[in-house]
C-alpha cells in the first residue's frame, strides 16, 4: 500500500532521483555559477515548469498540446502587469501626457488605464490571476475540444491555432498589451528591488522550491488512480470511456493542471528577467518547449528538468560559439530523440545507469518487498474467493 | 411503451450511415440472468448493435431501454454506470499495466477527477481484485505486464475487467476468438458461472461454442432478426440455413 | 454612397472579388499538397513550408540563370517543373529515411518534421544568404490587365490562379481518373487488404508523400510572383496551409478546395472592413470556433467506424 | 559570424592597410599612446581593460528573421573597429571584438547583454536593431551601467544616459519629409500603411499630426499589417478607393517585398501614385527589386550614392572589405558611426569609465561622417539633415532633397 510520502517522492528510485536533482539546483549550481550564469539557470529553470507540463500533459496523457507557451506567457504577463504598474508611479513617469499609466500606453495615445489593468495594482490579486486566468483560458479551450473528442494531432492543430491569434491580438493591441516589445522596465516589487544580486539569489531560490512544488505535485497526481487512468486513456481511450469513465473531465483537469504550472513558470520568468514579451506566446516557443521535454524522457517528471537544462545549457554554447551550428543541432535533435531516443534521457538512465550494482540490489529490494505484498494479499484473495 | 420486466428492450431501433440501415427496426428483448448469444453472417449488424446499445454508435431512431432507462441520450459513460458492460471483438485492455491495475482501474469507485486522485487502494479493492483475478484464472499473473499475457488470457483480463464492474447486463463480442479448444472450454464455463446474477449478450461464430452457453439465440441478417429462439430451433430454420449456406 | 460613385463602387467590387479569389488560389495551391499528406495519408508534416521554399529557390536560382543567358521570358514554365522534380526527390528521400519509421507515431512525425524544417532553414541560410531575394520575372507576368480603365487585373494574381487550376485538375485525375490514385485511395482505406491484393503498399507511401512535397513545391516557385523568398518564408505558411485543411475535413480534397475558397473570402472581405491584423484575428478565430463545433471539418463524411 | 566570414575578414583587414593609413578619422586628437594612459587611470570601474587591448561587444542578430537586416550594422562596425585599430587604436589600445548573437529573439538579447556587460565586462556595445530588441537589453544597461550605441532610425520616445543613438529619432525622419512631399507635389490626401508594432504606428502618429495640423492635409486611411503578412489584394483595393495624392509607408521585412509587388501587379506603379517611405533602404531594394520601386521615394539620411568625399571612400573600403556586391543602407552608415563616436567620447574623457565617457560625448562635432557632418546632442541622439531620395530601377536613390541639420527632439511637443 502507498503512503502519501510514497506516492510523493515516488519510492526508493524516486528520491533518489530528487535528492539528485535537488543537490544539483540547490546547492552544487549556486556554489558553482557566478551570479550572472545563474540567473541564466534560473531563467531555465522557469522552462521547466512547462516541460514538467508537456510530461503529464503528452507523455502520461498523449495530449500533445502545441500551445504551451500561451499559458507561459499568461502567467508572465499578469506578473508583468503588476510590475510596471509599480514602475510607473506619477513621479518616475511625470515626462509623460498622462503620468501613472505604463509607458507604452502614453505612447499609444491612452489616457486613463484600461479596466482590466486597474485590479493588477494588488499582488494578491496578481498572484491569484496567475493561478486562475490561465486555468479558466485552458478550461474553456479544453471543454470544447475534449467534450467533442477532438484529439491527438486536432488538438495539437488547433492549439497552435489559437496560440497564433493571441500572439497577434497582444502585438496588435500594443496600446494595452505593450505589444511586440512586450512589457519592459520591471524594477520593483513591493518596492524590493528585483535586480539585485541579492534578489536575484532569492528569486532562483523561490523559484526552484516551487518547482519542486510542482514536481510533488505532478507526481502525486500521476502515482493515483488519476495518473493509471491517465496512462490507460492514452493508450486505450475507448476502453476507459467503457469502464465509467468521462474520459473528458480527465482530460480537461490534465490540461488545467498543465496550464497552471505553466503560468507559474511564466511569472517566475517575468520576475527573474524582467520583461515579458510575446516572443513566448507564438508557436515557436511552444514547440521548442516540447523538445525540452523529449530530451529528458516525455515519461519522467525528473527527466524534463534535466532535458530543459541540457537543451537550453548547449544553446547558450552554441550560440556563443557557432550560432549556424546551433539551428542544425536543435533541428537534428528533434529528429534523434523521436527516431532513436523515445524516452530521451530517463530511457537511457533506465537502460543503462540501472545496471550498477549497488543501485539495482537497491531498487531490487523495493521491488521484492511490493511482489511479496501481492503474493500475501493473493492468499487472502484465495481465501476470499472460495468463500463466495 | 410501459415499463417491462425485461433487463432490456430494443424497439424499432434504426441507424444508417449515409443511407445503408446498417440496423433496421430491429426489436430484441433479453430477459434477467439470461445469456442470449446473436450469430449472423458478416457485415448482418451485430457488432453495431451492441454498438448502440453501450452507447459508441449514436441510434438513428428507435429505443433502448434498459431496467426500463432510456440509454439512446446517453453518454457512454453514463450507460456504463447504469450497468451495461462491454467487451470489444479484439481484447482491449492496458498493455503497460500490470494484470492487477487494469483491473483496480475498473473498480467503480473513485470515478470522477476528484475522487480518482483521492482513491485509495483498501483492503476491500484487493479482495475484489484478487477474487475477479481468480475467476478468470490470472491470480498468478497479477504483477505480469498485460502486454506479455497470450491473445486468451488477455480475453480473459478484459471479461474481468468488466466483472469488477459488476455489471447487470454484459456483452461480449466473439470472446473466444483466437482461443485454443481448452481454453473454449474454460471461457464456456466462465461464462456459465457468470451469468448466475446477471444476463449476458454474446456474439459468437463458433457453433459448438454457441451450443454450449446459449439460452437462446437470436440471428441478425442484414440489420434485421431472421429467427430467435433456442439453438435446435434456429438450426432447423430455412432462411437460416438459406443465408449461411445458399446464394 | 459614402461619397463614392456607382461605377467607383462597381470597380472596387470587381477588384475586390479577384483579390478574394486570388488570395484563394494560394491557399489552395499552399493545402493541396498537404491536402495529400495529411488527409490521405495522416502524417503532420510540419516541413511542408519548406518544400515551399525550394521551389522558391529553384525559381529563384533559374532566373538567376535565365538572366545572366537572356531567356527570361522562358524560364518560368521550366522552373516550375523542375521545382517540382526537385521538390519530389527530396519528399521521397525524406519518407525513406524519416517518415516511414514513424507512421505509427503521428504526434512524434509532427515533432520530427518540425525538428527536419529547422535543419532545412539553415541549409537554406548557409547556401542562399540570410537575405530575402526575389526572382527576375518575365515581362508577361508583370503589370496588370485592364478591361476598363478603371479596373486593373493583376496579372500574376491570374497566373497563380490558374496554375492551381492545373494543379488541382492535375491531383483530381492522379487521385480518381489514375492506377496510382486508384492504389494510394485503396492503401489508405485498407493497408492490409491493399498489400494482400499485390499493391506495394510502402511505395505508395512514398509516392504519395513525395508527391505531396512536389506539389508544395509548385507552390513555392509560383509564390515568388507574389513575395520574396527568405530562409523562413515557410514558417509564414504552415499554419495557414494546416488550417485549410483541416477546416476542410482532412480526407476530403473538395472540402480542401472549398475551405481554401470560403477562409479566402472571409479574410479578404474582413481586411477590407477592418484593420488587415484584426482581420486575420477574426477569421482564425471563426475557423477554431466552427472546428470547435464541427471538429470533423465541414466536408468529413458520415463513416462506420 | 561564421567562420567562413571571419576568415575574409582577417585578409581583407591587411590589403586594408595601406589606403587607411593616409586617413585620420577622427579630428584632433590623432593616434595615443598606451603609455600615456595608464590602465589604472583610464579603467576605474574592473572593464575588460589591459595596456594592450580592450574589449567592446557586438550584438546582433546573425540568425532568425532579423538576420537580413543586422547583417549590414555587424559588417560597418567591424569595419570601423579594423579602422581604428589600424590607427592605433582607442588610447593606445587595440579593440578586441567579442560578438554575440541575438538571434531574432527580444529575450536572448537582454541575456546576451548580461554576458557581456557583466561576464566579459566590455568597455560598449555596439548592437540591438529592433526597438524590441533595445527595450529587452535597456534594463540590463541601466543597471551595470554599460555603454550602448544604437544604430537604427527609431520611434523615440526614450532617452537614457546608457544609450547613444546614431540613427533618427522619428520627427527628424518624418517631418521634413512630410514637409517636401507636400510642397512639391501639392499632396493634400494621405494615407498611412505600416506594419503593426511599435516603430510604424508611432511614426503614423507623428506624421498624422504633422500632416493634419501644421501641413492643412488630410489622413484618408491608416492601415496596419500584421509582421510576415503577404496578402496585400484587400489593402490595395481600399487605396485605390481612397485614392490618396500620398502614400505614406513604414511596412517592414517579408511584407515589404509582397507589397511593391503587389502594388505594381495592381497598376499602382510610380507613374500613377506617389509614395513615400519610411522603410526602405539600400538593403530592403535587393529582396524587393529594383523594378517595382523605380519612382518611389524614400526618407533617410544617408544613401549609398550621396556624393561626397567621405561618403566616396567609406563605400570603397566598405566593398573592399565585404565584396563588390555589398550595398550600404541608412542603420549600416549609422551603424558605423558608432565605433567612431566611442572612441571619440574615450579620448575626450581620457578615460574608458562609462561615467566620464558619457558626459564627454555631448556637443562633439563627427565632420568625416559618410553621411556629412553630424553632432552629439545632450539628448544623446544626433543632429543630422534628411534627404529624400528618389529610386531607380538599378537599386539606387538619387538625392532629390536635403534639409538643413536638424535637431533631434525625441519627445516631440505637439505631437505626443
Amino acid at each position: 500500500m502507498k503512503t502519501l510520502s510514497d506516492k510523493l517522492l515516488g519510492g526508493k528510485q524516486g528520491v533518489l532521483g530528487l535528492a539528485l536533482l535537488a543537490l544539483l539546483i540547490m546547492v552544487i549550481l549556486p556554489l558553482g555559477l557566478d551570479i550572472f550564469r545563474l540567473n541564466l539557470v534560473g531563467k531555465y529553470l522557469t522552462y521547466a515548469f512547462v516541460a514538467l507540463s508537456l510530461v503529464l500533459l503528452w507523455g502520461n496523457g498523449g495530449i500533445l498540446s502545441l500551445g504551451q507557451g500561451m499559458f507561459f506567457g499568461l502567467g508572465g504577463y499578469c506578473m508583468a502587469m503588476f510590475l510596471k504598474l509599480e514602475a510607473s508611479d506619477p513621479i518616475s513617469t511625470k515626462i509623460q501626457t498622462t503620468p501613472g499609466i505604463p509607458d507604452f500606453m502614453d505612447w499609444n495615445q491612452l489616457t486613463a488605464l484600461p479596466w482590466f489593468w486597474e485590479p493588477f495594482k494588488s499582488l494578491p490579486f496578481t498572484i491569484l490571476a496567475i493561478l486562475i486566468v490561465p486555468t479558466i483560458f485552458a478550461y474553456i479551450i479544453g471543454f470544447a475540444m475534449f467534450k467533442r473528442r477532438v484529439g491527438g494531432v486536432y488538438f495539437a492543430i488547433i492549439t497552435q491555432a489559437i496560440a497564433l491569434i493571441l500572439s497577434i491580438l497582444i502585438v496588435g493591441q500594443q496600446g494595452y498589451t505593450g505589444g511586440v516589445n512586450g512589457i519592459t522596465d520591471l524594477k520593483t516589487m513591493l518596492g524590493w528591488d528585483i535586480r539585485t544580486d541579492s534578489a536575484k539569489y532569492i528569486l532562483y531560490y523561490v523559484n526552484a522550491l516551487l518547482l519542486f512544488g510542482c514536481i510533488f505535485l505532478s507526481r502525486y497526481i500521476l502515482t493515483s488512480k488519476f495518473g493509471m487512468l491517465l496512462l490507460a486513456m492514452r493508450d486505450k481511450e475507448e476502453r476507459v470511456r467503457f469502464s465509467g469513465y468521462d474520459v473528458s473531465d480527465f482530460k480537461i483537469f490534465t490540461f488545467c493542471v498543465a496550464a497552471m504550472i505553466s503560468a507559474i513558470g511564466g511569472a517566475m520568468f517575468t520576475l527573474q528577467v524582467g520583461f515579458m514579451s510575446p516572443s513566448f506566446v507564438g508557436i515557436v516557443p511552444s514547440i521548442e518547449m516540447v523538445i525540452f521535454a523529449a530530451v529528458g524522457g516525455r515519461m519522467s517528471l525528473i527527466g524534463a528538468v534535466y532535458g530543459t537544462l541540457l537543451v537550453n545549457y548547449g544553446k547558450t554554447v552554441f550560440s556563443e560559439t557557432y550560432p549556424e551550428l546551433w539551428l542544425f543541432l536543435m533541428g537534428g535533435l528533434f529528429i534523434a530523440v523521436v527516431m532513436f531516443f523515445p524516452d530521451g534521457l530517463a530511457g537511457i538512465y533506465q537502460k543503462h545507469a540501472r545496471k550498477i550494482p549497488f543501485l539495482k540490489r537497491w531498487v531490487a529490494e523495493e521491488k521484492q518487498k511490493q511482489t511479496d505484498a501481492h503474493a500475501s494479499h493473493g492468499k487472502v484473495g484465495t481465501k476470499l474467493g472460495a468463500e463466495a | 411503451m410501459s415499463n417491462t420486466d425485461f433487463i432490456l428492450a430494443i424497439e424499432d431501433l434504426t441507424v444508417s450511415f449515409d443511407g445503408f440501415k446498417a440496423v433496421d427496426k430491429l426489436n430484441l428483448y433479453v430477459d434477467k440472468n439470461e445469456l442470449r448469444v446473436v450469430i449472423g453472417p458478416n457485415g448482418a449488424g451485430k457488432t453495431t448493435v451492441l454498438d448502440l446499445i453501450c452507447g459508441k454508435t449514436k441510434s438513428t431512431s428507435g429505443s433502448i431501454k434498459f431496467k426500463n432507462k432510456e440509454l439512446t441520450k446517453l453518454a457512454e459513460h453514463e450507460i456504463v454506470r447504469a450497468g451495461v458492460g462491454r467487451k470489444f471483438q479484439t481484447p482491449s485492455i492496458y498493455e503497460n499495466l500490470t494484470v492487477y491495475q487494469n483491473l483496480e482501474v475498473s473498480y467503480p469507485r473513485g470515478r470522477s477527477v476528484w475522487g480518482s486522485l483521492l482513491f485509495k487502494r483498501s483492503d476491500d479493492v484487493m479482495a475484489r481484485v484478487y477474487k475477479v483475478a481468480e475467476e478468470i484464472l490470472l491470480k498468478d499473473l497479477l504483477d505480469m505486464e498485460a502486454a506479455l499475457l497470450s491473445h486468451g488470457q488477455k480475453q480473459w483480463l478484459e471479461i474481468g475487467m468488466l466483472l469488477m464492474q459488476e455489471p447487470e447486463l454484459l456483452m461480449l463480442d466473439e470472446p473466444v476468438a483466437g482461443m485454443s479448444a481448452k481454453e473454449r472450454d474454460q471461457t464456456a464455463e466462465l461464462l456459465n458461472r457468470i451469468c448466475q446474477n446477471r444476463s449476458v449478450i454474446v456474439i459468437e461464430h463458433d457453433m459448438e461454442f454457441v451450443k454450449k452457453i446459449a439460452h437462446k439465440v437470436t440471428v441478425l441478417h442484414q440489420g434485421k432478426i431472421l429467427a430467435e429462439g433456442s439453438m435446435d430451433k434456429v438450426q432447423a430454420d430455412e432462411k437460416v440455413i438459406e443465408v449461411y449456406l445458399g446464394h | 454612397m459614402f461619397g463614392y460613385s456607382m461605377a467607383e463602387i462597381g470597380n472596387i467590387m470587381v477588384m475586390q472579388g479577384f483579390a478574394g479569389l486570388s488570395m484563394f488560389s494560394v491557399l489552395l495551391l499552399m493545402a493541396l499538397g498537404l491536402a495529400i499528406i495529411f488527409g490521405q495519408m495522416g502524417v503532420i508534416n510540419m516541413a511542408h513550408g519548406e518544400f515551399m521554399t525550394i521551389g522558391a529557390y529553384t525559381t529563384v536560382m533559374l532566373s538567376k540563370l535565365a538572366v545572366a543567358y537572356g531567356f527570361v521570358n522562358y524560364y518560368f514554365i521550366f522552373a516550375i517543373i523542375v521545382a517540382f522534380v526537385l521538390a519530389f526527390a527530396i519528399g521521397y528521400l525524406v519518407e525513406f529515411t524519416l517518415i516511414r519509421h514513424l507512421y505509427k507515431r503521428p504526434l512524434d512525425t509532427l515533432l520530427a518534421t518540425w525538428g527536419l524544417s529547422l535543419v532545412m532553414q539553415q541549409i537554406f541560410r548557409s547556401s542562399f544568404g540570410a537575405k530575402e531575394v526575389s526572382a527576375e520575372l518575365p515581362e508577361w507576368l508583370l503589370g496588370s490587365f485592364q478591361p476598363t480603365p478603371d479596373i486593373d487585373i493583376p496579372i500574376n494574381g491570374v497566373f497563380v490562379m490558374g496554375l492551381a487550376a492545373v494543379v488541382t485538375f492535375g491531383v483530381f485525375l492522379f487521385m480518381f481518373r489514375s492506377q496510382w490514385g486508384l492504389r494510394v485511395r485503396a492503401t489508405v482505406q485498407n493497408r492490409v487488404m491493399a498489400g494482400a491484393v499485390g499493391i506495394n503498399t510502402k511505395k505508395v507511401d512514398r509516392v504519395t508523400f513525395a508527391l505531396g512535397c512536389g506539389i508544395a513545391g509548385v507552390a513555392g516557385a509560383a509564390f515568388t510572383t507574389i513575395a520574396s523568398t527568405g530562409p523562413t518564408t515557410g514558417t509564414l505558411y504552415i499554419v495557414d496551409s494546416f488550417m485549410v485543411v483541416v477546416f476542410g475535413g482532412a480526407a476530403s480534397l473538395f472540402g480542401t478546395i472549398a475551405s481554401a475558397f470560403g477562409i479566402a473570402q472571409a479574410q479578404s472581405i474582413l481586411q477590407f472592413f477592418m484593420t488587415s491584423s484584426m482581420g486575420k484575428v477574426a477569421t482564425l478565430l471563426t475557423i477554431v470556433g466552427i472546428l470547435m463545433m464541427r471538429p470533423e471539418g465541414l466536408f468529413a463524411s458520415k463513416v462506420r467506424k | 559570424m561564421s567562420t567562413n566570414d571571419r576568415r575574409r575578414f582577417m585578409t581583407k583587414v591587411g590589403a586594408l592597410t595601406g589606403a587607411l593609413l593616409a586617413v585620420s578619422m577622427v579630428s584632433g586628437m590623432g593616434s595615443a599612446f598606451a603609455e600615456d594612459f595608464p590602465t589604472a587611470k583610464v579603467n576605474t570601474t574592473k572593464l575588460a581593460v589591459t595596456d594592450k587591448t580592450v574589449k567592446v561587444g557586438i550584438l546582433h542578430s546573425a540568425t532568425g528573421t532579423m538576420a537580413i537586416s543586422e547583417t549590414g550594422s555587424i559588417q560597418a562596425e567591424k569595419l570601423a573597429i579594423a579602422q581604428i585599430n589600424e590607427m592605433g587604436g582607442v588610447l593606445g589600445r587595440k579593440i578586441e571584438i567579442i560578438q554575440e548573437d541575438g538571434a531574432s529573439d527580444w529575450p536572448t538579447f537582454a541575456e546576451k547583454s548580461k554576458k557581456l556587460l557583466e561576464n566579459d565586462k566590455v568597455a560598449a556595445v555596439f548592437g540591438c536593431w529592433t526597438s524590441a530588441s533595445r527595450k529587452a537589453a535597456l534594463p540590463v544597461f541601466e543597471k551595470d551601467n554599460g555603454l550602448l550605441f544604437y544604430p537604427t532610425f527609431y520611434e523615440g520616445l526614450e532617452q537614457s544616459k546608457n544609450v547613444f543613438y546614431t540613427g533618427q529619432e522619428a520627427t527628424q525622419q518624418i517631418l521634413a519629409g512630410l514637409d517636401w512631399i507636400a510642397k512639391e507635389k501639392k499632396a493634400k490626401t494621405f494615407y498611412l500603411i505600416g506594419s503593426d508594432y511599435i516603430w510604424p504606428r508611432t511614426s503614423m502618429k507623428i506624421a498624422r499630426k504633422h500632416i493634419e495640423q501644421h501641413l492643412g492635409g488630410k489622413v484618408v486611411g491608416e492601415e496596419y499589417i500584421a509582421l510576415g503578412d503577404t496578402q496585400f489584394g484587400s489593402v490595395i483595393n481600399k487605396i485605390k478607393l481612397k485614392k490618396p495624392d500620398v502614400i505614406y509607408a513604414a511596412v517592414v521585412g517579408g511584407s515589404n517585398v509582397a507589397w511593391f509587388k503587389q502594388l505594381n501587379a495592381a497598376g499602382l506603379n510610380s507613374s500613377k501614385q506617389t509614395m513615400l517611405t519610411i522603410s526602405v533602404t539600400e538593403d530592403e531594394v535587393l529582396g524587393i527589386g529594383g523594378e517595382n520601386l523605380a519612382g518611389f521615394y524614400s526618407a533617410m539620411k544617408y544613401f549609398q550614392s550621396l556624393k561626397n568625399p567621405n561618403n566616396e571612400k567609406f563605400v570603397a573600403d566598405f566593398k573592399k572589405m565585404w565584396g563588390p556586391k555589398a550595398v550600404i543602407g541608412d542603420v549600416t552608415q549609422a551603424a558605423y558611426l558608432g565605433p567612431w563616436l566611442w572612441k571619440a567620447a574615450v579620448e575626450r574623457a581620457g578615460s574608458f569609465d562609462v561615467d566620464k565617457a558619457v558626459v564627454a560625448l555631448p556637443g562633439y562635432e563627427l565632420k568625416t561622417a559618410p553621411e556629412g557632418y553630424v553632432k552629439v546632442d545632450p539628448n544623446h541622439h544626433l543632429w543630422s539633415k534628411l534627404r529624400i531620395g528618389k529610386w531607380r530601377a538599378d537599386g539606387q536613390a538619387d538625392v532629390v532633397y536635403e534639409s538643413e541639420l536638424i535637431k533631434p527632439d525625441p519627445f516631440p511637443k505637439g505631437y505626443q
